[in-house]
């Protein structure tokens, strides 16, 4: 298959421009680092689009089922017979799918930021983290060993890392980034633990080889790790929920969500393509990947389904409080992830029963478009106002005519307004909901009104309501910016993203992409969908009637809602809850006793015994009293006593 | 290959290094020497691959033999497995990384060199060492060029710690003394009827039950406290973070791997049925070094005592390897020795050549280096991400490894213990997090930094060198593994084949 | 008959006759000058070292009064070897000294009286080497004649001698009264173990224990060698040393064969308390002459460990320990005889910045203490390491743990020097730059060669192993 | 008659009045005295133990000799070095002579 | 009880009588005269023993020799009549205690060691054959150690000459 041939080249690219601005970038190739990396990802995409239209059409297909095809395979470090971490590529529907969005909002983000980030400094290392960014979350993607994708996990996490501390002079982004990586790595402890459990049990670190053992129930493998149990709990689930709180860290659920909102620090277009389309989804990329056996353990699912749905409902009512226009974004996208994740949770294995499964990767597909168009448009307003803060905006649709349309499209797509893409994926995770679990759906159904509630709050705040603050007046911002709405290169990309926006949803996604690779008929039950959309038209309608022009509505209503408000709007107060255990117990708890145990009373122990050597020494010292008589009374006295044992002990 | 050589030529190098007159010339003849060292090294890594592709299977490769004193069966005993290549690369990648990063040391630079030289045939002939006679002499060796090495070129309290670092360095070694001794008298009827010091030997024979469970404590303890095994492990910042950069590089990098080298090869290897009875407390306390450790890193504000706590940490993984006891466990921590030897070199490198520029290793005190000197802090935000991990460099691939062998041990203590060290990388990742983000993120705290000078040539050198080796693990892990793992294998199957006893 | 006796005794009346030709220039009418003294006897000293070696011969003459074998002559090699590295150390001090002649009669005096000791083979040759060995010590503790010191240490000397001889004499007379011999080779048919007997044995242990100065019976020994002029100390401290340390391994070995049982735990319990002591108290000390001192005690105490090991293996341990010690503490003590002649310090904190003044006498001090600490490569390493295996022969284990503790307390006064020495600064002036003479310069080389070779010649442990058999 | 016991008690009772003597005079010349009282001791034991058990050979008798001899020597010497000791500490009570101690 | 045996009593008696004053008085000279008195008893006991060469020797070193060298060296460094200072009081309780213990613990040991008693065999020390053998280099023969003692004798004086001799000293040097 030629497929397979130049698979390896679409990660690699990215790979290259990596290696070479990062080593050769600050010299050299300072101005033209953006100019590269855009090209070298458009060709990934490219072949991207090539390799997946030739899987999807024509070679993946076999008797009807989309085959798992192993493009590449090497070990790279063999831990015991069977197990070993195999540098392998994974070719079926979902990767396929990922590799698109990956490599095509990459390479949007690569053209936006071609303009938005004009005249920063370090660029080619911007461009070279975001290659190895992108690198990472293809190798993700297209992992076939579950220790493979451990490793880009980790990677995806560095990447994002090093761009969220990108403005590294600014306390709050270093902050943040450290904060992003320190709680996806706490949940990576739970894949990691996750991985030793599975592979233990499975015998091999090799996805398919590790779905195959173990949802083939009666093997030896199954019994094993069905069998084995801890605290009343079997291994099976042990493993299958430390891997999923893995995926819960880098998706940023309920409770391990607390990076996400501040990972904003970072540059916009970074938000867009990290925090919005790809590596937070690739949790639900993880569930949905070991898909076949999360579903044969209830248990596990039902968390995946519950932490799914709290995320979402949670994230979406402090969405409806946040005033920054990028942290509303945060929730609303982890809101949207919580949409895929109890989907996910919702679905079984097969058919029908997979619906939910289906309907997770399709949002996870429209979702990556109108959000990271989402995220590029309020870059855009941001690049204008040179602010985060919604109260710094206002009114400004004249100024920015394409931006305003997009984000419009966008918004519009996120709530589930008809023949928009969202409203299609959407739909079918509330239907998957409703046949199994009538109590989520009724969660889903109340996040899907505040979406759109909280989404055109949004975006009546930024282009409508005109601001009251007597800084910037938009025209004084015009004539700040020179750059006006922006490059070409920033526009272009809003335009294509609000295009696919628009499309995605026509897409047959059942007919690619299911649980177990069989086509799904699906349709569209009119009826059932009036819910949905009417809650949606209300939060518009409500989001309009508050926010549309400056009055005092907003602040009479919210206090009115008193502790709800305020509760939402210190986001639950679960980052004073995180301090409270980092701080107190764990810094003031452990670090400083471990500290002043070592200094004290470990070394302690040390220096205890040179002192009590010491001590012993100067003790001794009348010994040597320097008077001779007293060295002959001692001879004596050594005498005596040798005499005494020796004739003791002859006896 | 003639092994001997990678004694000799360090101690030519000490030699000439005495003759030579200046620093310019010093410096010239250690370099050489070192390159040296290295290409002999690689070239001993190629022939040991023809050897073992050509089908030579024997435990030790390139031994050479001969009587040193008749009447106690000490032999002058070498030869190497994979697992010394392995130290022997460490050992010569650090040694050059060593002399470069010292190219500037003008006070007695003499004495410096020749001690560094002295040091570095201490470490290639304790890995090449098949007697334990000689190996213990090689282990000794190295204490006092470290004493002095501290005590004259160090910084801060350097006398206390040079003195504490020697005293309980011999303190390992005196128990390992007794621990030789004990097994040597356990060694009944070689050939000849007489005891035996000769590694390859006593593995043939059966140490009775009862003097395994006597000495192996103090084989292990004392080897432990080179590798700093909680509670003896206080030398480690004291010393670490008083010595001179070089040495600092060389106590993380080599010094260290003594100890676990010691705990493998003649604690494990020789008395396997004490290693399986007293394995619960290795493990016991390789998780408490690990995770306390890591711990009273997080509380650290000076950049060496961090890198010193985090280095009791990471031995942690190398004792927790061999206390797990599996094949793949103790190709982890072998693999760990490596990689923390390159890793803490690396880091100690760079912390060295910021406190050369701004005389300071206060984190507090750090702040927006990157701007200013980029390639140093990039040099240490990567010896920091190797630290925590981070999948391409070499920590994340031998800790990764110590984590899959040490799942194997299905013991319910054991998993609890491997749950407590991958916890523990998330500690590493709080504490090197703090030190990279205060050190050479956010605002510059002090206008002084602004004048400072990014890395000279020598330093360059020196952090790629150590940063090839990181990388070349981290990406390509497959070839150490398999250099590894037969070594492993010898052991384990020795381990195996003893009777379990619990 | 006779030219047995010139044999056998060759290395004795070597000896005698050098003390004969002293005694004659002594009388004779010419003055000699101290330099020209010092540059005949050096020689003369030299000659007897290299005559030592040859014509090796066996033998027993005088009824079993005198024997003598290939341990016996290695053995006498040993201390006039030396000697002579004392005799060359103690250039500078001697040269100014007005009784040249008169300290060379008394010193080869003792060292015959150690020969003779050494090839003993009767109590009464053995108590008169004995005497003639330390009589003529206390004398020269008081050579310093003008100084305090050197009265008060020759004093306690002497009176201490007195008093550990006189009940060395009551053990051997209740030892002769329960035998009824005094001839070594007899002696073990005879010993039963009686009360009396174990007593006996004990008395004499205490006479040994006082020479090598083991503990409790070291008392003397640290206010002695600081007392005495450098070259005494260091000769007490080596070669009177090492010599009492040959016989008291033979004797115990031969004679008390019978009696091990009874003896062992006795050197067992004395090379603990020995090695323990000496560390404590030399961890305390400021004086260098005093430092020394109690680590000698110390490796007396490791002497005495290796004797316990009651072998060939412990025999050869311990000789092959006593040449590495010399050459280990001679190293030292040649520095500090160097010192102490030339600017008259003695404590340790006058040899701050001693490095950067005199590179070289640094590293020999640096490189003497670490042999005496059993650092490698060292020959000294290999000696402790040959002792505690030959102590460790009846596998009695629980003392190298206790040897091995000592080892580490020894280290940390050793490395005190060390780092006054190399480290420390000194806030006023250090130790001008000295220029030594010829002689201690070849004394502190042949030492260097010695500490730095011995360990890696093994055929010299392999011969002294080959000739301690019995 | 007069037993070998006899006599050892004697010489055993004098061995230890001259060891009193040594522990408790301060006087370094008395001192010496006392160390006389303990080789007369040991003397008396090898001269009775010659004449009693051992007859056929002198050996007692000769080491009797040899004692007396070097209890000469030793005196001579060691009143030389307490005289030099006079000289300088203008003392001869052993406890002014300590000043080297610990 | 016959006369030899109250001889050797009274002997005994004198020996450690005299013996025990020499180490208890209080001034210097009449200890010193004690212990001559006790050293003339133990000549005596040597008489009573039959051994009259060593009893001669033990008269002429020690009575005509070491007594009178330890008189001379009293009159160097001491007034004479003037009391000495007492013992150190605690040392002499505990030197008391060691001597007993030490005395009857000896005795003890001699006393269960059970010689036998009685002189077989004849036992004759006469000079003649003192002198024989005392230069005799064959069995039997004491030639050896007469040297050794001879060297021991001739370095114990050089010795003595070197220390004792007056010499020009300037200050007596204070370190």
């Amino acid at each position: 298959m030629p497929m397979q041939s130049y698979i390896l080249l679409i990660p690699l690219m990215p790979l290259a421009v990596f290696l070479v601005l990062g080593l050769f970038g600050r010299k050299k190739l300072a101005a033209s680092a953006g100019v590269i990396s855009t090209v070298a990802l458009l060709l990934s995409a490219v072949l991207a689009i090539i390799t997946a239209g030739d899987y999807f059409f024509s070679t993946g297909k076999v008797n009807g089922v989309y085959q798992h095809i192993i493009a590449f395979k090497y070990t790279w470090l063999q831990f015991s017979p069977g197990v070993a971490i195999d540098m392998g590529f994974l070719i079926d529907p979902i990767s396929m799918m990922m590799i698109v969005i990956v490599t095509f909002v990459s390479l949007m983000v690569h053209l936006f930021s071609l303009g938005y980030m004009k005249g920063e400094g370090r660029l080619h290392a911007y461009y070279a983290f975001l290659s190895l960014f992108t690198f990472s979350m293809l190798g993700l993607v297209l992992s076939s060993n579950i220790f493979q994708l451990y490793i880009f996990w980790e990677l995806v996490g560095v990447s994002s890392y090093l761009l969220i501390g990108f403005y590294f002079d600014k306390p709050a982004a270093v902050a943040a980034s450290k904060k992003a990586f320190i709680v996806t790595r706490f949940a990576d402890l739970g894949f990691l633990v996750g991985i030793l459990v599975l592979a233990f049990n499975a015998e091999t670190l090799d996805i398919g080889m590790l779905i195959e053992r173990l949802t083939n129930l009666q093997s030896s493998w199954s019994l094993a790790i069905t069998g084995a149990s801890f605290m009343g709990i079997s291994a099976l689930t042990w493993g299958l929920v430390l891997v999923f709180a893995g995926g819960a860290g880098k998706s940023a659920m309920f409770p391990l969500h607390i990076w996400l909102p501040d990972a904003m620090e970072g540059p916009t277009p970074v938000s867009a393509l990290i925090h919005a389309a790809t590596m937070v989804v690739a949790g639900v990329y993880l569930v949905a990947r070991l898909f076949p056996v999360f579903s044969t353990d209830a248990t596990a699912m039902d968390i995946v389904a519950y932490v799914g749905a709290s995320s979402a409902l949670i994230a979406a009512i402090i969405a409806c409080t946040q005033t920054d226009i990028k942290r509303v974004l945060a929730y609303s996208t982890m809101s949207q992830i919580g949409y895929m994740m109890f989907a996910l949770g919702v679905s079984k294995y097969g058919g029908e029963q997979g619906l939910g499964y289906m309907a997770s990767m399709f949002h996870l597909f429209t979702h990556a478009f109108f959000k990271s168009l989402l995220f590029l448009g309020a870059g855009a307003v941001i690049h204008m106002v040179h602010s985060n803060e919604m109260k710094n905006m206002g009114g400004l649709r004249k100024l920015m005519p394409v931006t305003h349309t997009c984000f419009l499209i966008a918004c519009l797509a996120i709530s589930g307004i008809p023949l928009l893409s969202g409203f299609f994926s959407k739909e079918e995770i509330l239907t998957a909901a409703w046949h199994s679990n009538k109590f989520i759906y009724g969660v889903a159904l109340f996040t899907s009104g505040l979406t759109a509630f909280y989404m055109f709050r949004l975006y009546f705040s930024i282009f409508w309501n005109k601001q009251n603050n007597p800084s910037p007046e938009p025209d004084e911002v015009k004539a700040h910016n020179t750059h006006g709405e922006g490059t070409l290169s920033m526009k272009l990309p809003l335009v294509i993203l609000a295009g696919m926006s628009v499309l995605a949803g026509f897409v047959p996604f059942s007919a690619y992409i299911t649980s177990d690779g069989q086509p799904l008929e699906t349709h569209i039950d009119l009826v059932f969908s009036i819910a949905p959309v009417v809650l949606a038209l209300t939060g518009i309608a409500l989001a309009a009637y508050l926010f549309r022009y400056k009055n005092e509505r907003p602040e009479k209503y919210s206090g009115q809602l008193g502790g709800l408000y305020k509760a939402a709007y210190s986001k639950f107060y679960i980052d004073e809850l995180y301090v409270f255990i980092t701080k107190k117990i764990i810094f003031n708890g452990i670090g400083k006793p471990a500290a002043w145990i070592d200094k004290n009373i470990v070394d302690g122990l040390m220096n205890g015994a040179a002192a009590a050597t010491a001590t012993v020494a100067s003790a001794i010292k009348g010994i040597q009293s320097g008077k001779i008589q007293n060295y002959a009374l001692y001879f004596f006295a050594g005498i005596a006593g040798l005499t005494v044992m020796v004739i003791y002990l002859w006896n | 290959m003639n092994l001997s050589l990678l004694i000799v030529w360090p101690l030519l190098t000490a030699l000439a290094v005495l003759c030579c007159k200046g620093l310019k010339q010093v410096r010239t003849v250690s370099f050489g020497g070192a390159v040296i060292q290295l290409l002999l090294a690689f070239f001993l890594l190629m022939v040991y691959w023809q050897e073992r592709t050509a089908g030579n299977a024997a435990e030790m490769l390139f031994q050479a033999d001969s009587t040193l004193y008749a009447s106690f069966n000490i032999h002058y005993h070498i030869g190497v497995d994979g697992i010394a290549v392995a130290m022997i690369l460490l050992t010569a990648f650090v040694v050059l990384a060593g002399v470069l990063v010292s190219w500037d040391t003008d006070t007695m630079s003499k004495e410096f060199f020749f001690l560094l030289s002295f040091l570095s045939a201490g470490a290639y002939g304790f890995f090449i060492s098949l007697d334990l006679f000689m190996l213990f002499f090689f282990l000794e060796l190295a204490v006092i060029p470290k004493f002095l090495l501290i005590g004259i070129w160090g910084s801060g309290k350097k006398e206390y710690s040079a003195m504490k670092l020697a005293l309980m360095l011999m303190a390992g070694s005196s128990l390992v003394f007794t621990g030789l001794v004990g097994l040597y008298f356990n060694t009944g009827a070689t050939a000849d009827g007489a005891h035996s010091f000769d590694l390859l030997q006593i593995a043939q024979m059966h140490i009775p039950l009862k003097a395994q469970l006597l000495f192996f404590p103090f084989v292990f303890v004392g080897f432990g406290i080179f590798t700093a095994l909680f509670p003896f492990h206080t030398w480690v910042p004291d010393g670490h973070s008083s010595a001179p950069t070089a040495a600092s590089m060389f106590l993380a990098g080599i010094s260290m791997k003594l100890g676990g080298y010691g705990c493998l090869r003649v604690a494990t290897y020789l008395m396997p049925e004490a290693a399986q009875v007293y394995s619960p407390y290795i493990i016991v306390l390789a998780t408490i070094a690990i995770i306390y450790g890591a711990f009273a890193t997080m509380m650290q504000q000076d950049l060496k005592y961090i890198n010193a706590y985090s280095s009791v940490s990471h031995c942690g993984f190398v004792l927790l390897g061999i206390g797990m006891l599996t094949k793949t466990s103790i190709t982890g921590a072998v693999m760990q020795m490596v990689s923390h030897g390159l890793m803490t070199a690396l880091f100690f490198a760079a912390i060295g050549m910021l406190y050369s520029r701004t005389h300071t290793r206060m984190v507090n005190k750090l702040g927006g280096l990157l701007k200013i000197i980029p390639f140093i802090s990039t040099v240490f935000v990567l010896a920091g991400l190797c630290s925590l991990g981070l999948p391409g460099l070499s920590g994340f691939v031998a800790e990764m490894t110590v984590f899959m062998g040490a799942w194997q041990n299905p013991d319910r203590l054991y998993r609890l213990a491997t749950v407590l060290a991958c916890a523990s990388i998330v500690v590493t990742a709080v504490y090197i997090l703090r030190a990279v983000g205060q050190t050479v993120m956010g605002p510059v705290t002090d206008s002084h930094y602004n004048n400072l000078s990014d890395a000279k040539w020598n330093e360059r050198l020196a952090a790629v060198l150590l940063l090839v080796g990181i990388v070349a693990i981290g990406v390509a892990p497959f070839w150490l593994n398999k250099l590894v793992t037969p070594g492993a294998a010898i052991i384990m199957e020795q381990v195996n084949k003893a009777v379990t006893i619990k | 008959m006779l030219n047995q006796f010139l044999l056998l005794a060759r290395q004795e009346l070597a000896l005698a006759l050098i003390i004969f030709i002293l005694l004659f220039i002594k009388v004779g009418t010419r003055e000699w000058a101290n330099i020209s003294l010092l540059h005949l006897i050096n020689s003369l000293l030299l000659v007897n070292l290299a005559a030592g070696f040859f014509f090796p011969a066996e033998g027993v003459l005088f009824n079993e009064m005198f024997l003598t074998g290939k341990l016996a002559v290695l053995e006498k090699n040993i201390l006039n070897l030396g000697t002579l590295i004392i005799s060359w150390q103690a250039y500078d001090w001697l040269k100014q000294h007005g009784h040249v002649v008169e300290f060379y009669v008394l010193l080869l005096s003792t060292l015959m009286g150690m020969f003779f000791m050494i090839s003993s083979g009767n109590l009464l040759m053995f108590y008169l080497g004995l005497e003639l060995a330390s009589i003529p010590l206390a004398a020269m503790a008081n050579f310093d004649l003008h100084k305090r010191k050197s009265s008060e240490a020759a004093m306690k000397f002497v009176i201490s001698a007195a008093f550990s001889s006189g009940l060395l004499l009551f053990g051997i007379s209740m030892l002769y009264g329960t035998t009824g011999t005094l001839i070594f080779s007899e002696l073990p048919a005879h010993l039963t173990g009686s009360p009396l007997q174990l007593f006996a044995l004990v008395l004499l242990v205490g006479g040994f224990a006082f020479k090598i100065s083991a503990v409790p019976f070291h008392l003397w020994t640290a206010d002695v060698y600081e007392g005495a002029p450098v070259t005494v100390t260091a000769y007490l401290s080596v070669i009177s040393k090492g010599a009492s340390v040959f016989v008291f391994a033979a004797v115990l070995y031969t004679v008390f064969k019978p009696l091990a049982a009874a003896w062992y735990p006795v050197i067992f319990l004395l090379g603990i308390l020995t090695m323990f002591t000496g560390n404590l108290f030399a961890l305390r000390q400021n004086n260098i002459k005093r430092l020394l001192a109690f680590s000698s005690i110390a490796q007396a105490g490791f002497m005495l460990v290796g004797i316990s090991g009651s072998s060939q293996a412990g025999m050869a341990s311990v000789v092959y320990f006593v040449l590495v010690y010399i050459f280990s503490n001679l190293g030292a003590f040649g520095v500090v005889a160097v010192v102490s002649a030339l600017t008259g310090k003695e404590n340790i904190a006058d040899y701050k910045g001693f490095y950067k003044t005199n590179p070289m006498l640094a590293w020999v001090m640096a490189v003497s203490l670490f042999s005496l600490a059993g650092i490698p490569p060292a020959a000294g390493f290999f000696g402790k390491f040959f002792l505690l295996i030959a102590g460790a022969g009846k596998g009695n284990y629980t003392i190298i743990v206790i040897a091995a503790l000592n080892m580490i307390v020894s280290l940390y006064y050793y490395l005190k020097v060390v780092k006054t020495m190399f480290i420390d600064r000194h806030e006023q002036e250090p130790i001008e730059t000295l220029t030594i003479h010829t002689y201690p310069k070849l004394a502190l080389l042949v030492c260097m060669a010695g500490i730095i070779l011995l360990g890696f010649v093994s055929a010299v442990y392999e011969y002294i192993f080959s000739i301690s058999a019995g | 008659m007069i037993s070998l016991t006899d006599i050892l008690f004697v010489s055993t009772a004098l061995f230890f009045i001259g060891m009193y003597g040594l522990f408790t005079r301060r006087n370094i010349i008395t001192m010496l005295m006392a160390v006389e009282l303990i080789l007369n001791s040991v003397n008396i034991n090898f001269v009775a133990f010659n004449k009693y058990l051992y007859p056929e050979k002198l050996d007692g008798v000769f080491f009797t000799l040899f004692i007396i001899a070097i209890a000469a020597a030793e005196a001579a010497v060691a009143i030389a070095i307490i005289i030099n000791l006079y000289r300088s500490h203008q003392s001869i009570d052993a406890e002014d002579a300590g000043e080297m101690k610990f | 009880m016959t006369a030899a045996q109250i001889i050797f009593y009274i002997i005994a008696a004198f020996i450690l009588g005299t013996a025990i004053l020499a180490v208890t008085t209080r001034k210097i000279f009449r200890g010193a005269i004690w212990l001559l008195f006790s050293l003339m008893g133990i000549a005596g006991l040597y008489f009573w023993l039959e051994v009259t060469f060593i009893a001669a020797v033990q008269v002429i070193v020690y009575v005509g020799g070491i007594v009178v060298l330890i008189i001379f060296s009293i009159f160097l460094t001491q007034k004479s009549g003037k009391e000495m200072p007492k013992p150190v009081g605690s040392r002499s309780v505990f030197a008391l205690l060691a001597v007993l213990f030490g005395f009857a613990f000896t005795s003890l040991l001699i006393y269960k060691n059970g010689f036998a008693a009685g002189n077989a065999k004849p036992f004759s020390a006469d000079v003649a054959d003192i002198g024989t053998q005392m230069l005799s280099t064959t069995e039997h023969g004491y030639v050896l150690p007469f040297e050794v003692v001879s060297m021991l004798l001739l370095a114990a004086m050089v010795g003595c000459i070197v220390i004792a001799m007056k010499e020009e000293r300037q200050v007596v040097s204070s370190e």
